[in-house]
């Protein structure tokens, strides 16, 4: 298992009531699998069916594999402007 | 020639519009957002701009640079301000000039639109009943504790 | 809210966007002509506009009018300016604001685009030979005598 | 027949050598007779197949009449902006 950093913003900072939080996955794991671990802390029953999530700073779709040492980031919808 | 920038420090409008504008250029375009009144029929006291810094930064470029290919000879300023801001403070500033109009008024238009998708910045804002709500532009305001 | 103008006077396109933006607007959008080096390849040093004015001012103000009714609460201010300007100089500024940002910049285009087609006002182009030479855009310029 | 001052601008008053002209047309004249003897004027040669005429300070088109104490402009291809 890796032990993977998952940067919050915002509404999702709020909801887990933490700006970092840290979920285990396997070594082949992908962006989706984060999105999953990530859904059954609690708070994670806010995030939406597909959330934004940004690997080392670009939004990154579910499929792709992560990896240790990589900057992920859960992203609530944006409301710049 | 393309500046963009995300920053607590208070938009200057005008001094956008001289950096863009040169002898070679026959048509400016200036966007603002500003911060209003009203929400959703809520009266605003001021918003407040978070930003996941280190990612809008450069998704803000790189907005600004697909932008650029598709004309040539563009010139662009960008910023957004972050942190407290009050009624009609500036929330964002785009300023582009080319010589024609044309070019210029779509890539001001490219710009505000794709920034309103894609950079990660988000606001709350903060009503004259002292309640706070997080605004999702994908649905109703997410209601969210009051302070 | 509508104030149209064509006059002599330089153009400040701070005082526009300062007219046009209130507490109840959220967008602003401001369009600026302004002189430029090289049309057609050869290098200008400044153009001198002229009007037929009491059918500019009022056609310009038609125009504002035409579009104020496409959006409710639409705030338009519009300036041409007139006279013999210099490189860099604002010709044009139309500043738009409302509450959202579409109707601001479909709003800005559109007083543009009729500005350029119905508008009453003509300019001499004057290049660094000392030719001079009016522009039609509705084929190449025409050549007219030098002084 | 009607004596019309027709106001120029631009190109072609420079054409014409004048900024007002007198044409003299039948009572029953429209805007396009009007420029047909705009036309025969000297200068009238570089006018456009179809000029643009505003009376009272609107656009006009040909088929209507004009009358005396009409305010006729002769309008050349418009540059603002």
């Amino acid at each position: 298992m890796n032990q993977l950093q998952v940067l919050l913003f915002a509404s999702y900072a709020e909801a887990f009531g933490a700006s970092t939080v840290t979920v285990a996955v396997p070594e082949s794991a992908t962006v989706a699998d984060v999105v999953g671990a990530l859904r059954r802390l609690p708070g994670g029953h806010i995030l939406p069916a597909v959330p934004l999530v940004a690997v080392d700073r670009r939004y990154t779709p579910g499929l792709v594999a992560v990896h240790s040492g990589q900057e992920i980031a859960l992203i609530p919808p944006v409301a710049g402007g | 020639m393309i500046r963009t920038s995300i920053s607590e420090a208070a938009i200057d409008a005008a001094a956008l519009l001289a950096e863009v504008t040169t002898d070679a250029t026959g048509a400016t375009a200036l966007f603002l957002g500003t911060v209003r009144e009203l929400n959703d029929g809520r009266a605003v006291t001021g918003i407040e701009y978070s930003a996941y810094t280190t990612m809008a930064t450069e998704e803000l470029q790189r907005i600004a640079e697909e932008a650029a290919l598709r004309f040539d000879g563009l010139r662009i300023a960008v910023e957004h301000r972050v942190g407290t801001l009050a009624l009609r403070d500036i929330s964002v500033a785009i300023a582009v000039a080319h010589a024609r109009r044309a070019p210029v008024l779509e890539t001001s238009r490219f710009i505000i639109e794709a920034l309103k998708q894609r950079v990660p910045i988000w606001k709350r804002e903060r009503y004259t009943d002292g309640d706070l709500r997080w605004v999702d532009p994908t649905t109703q305001a997410v209601d969210t504790a009051t302070p």
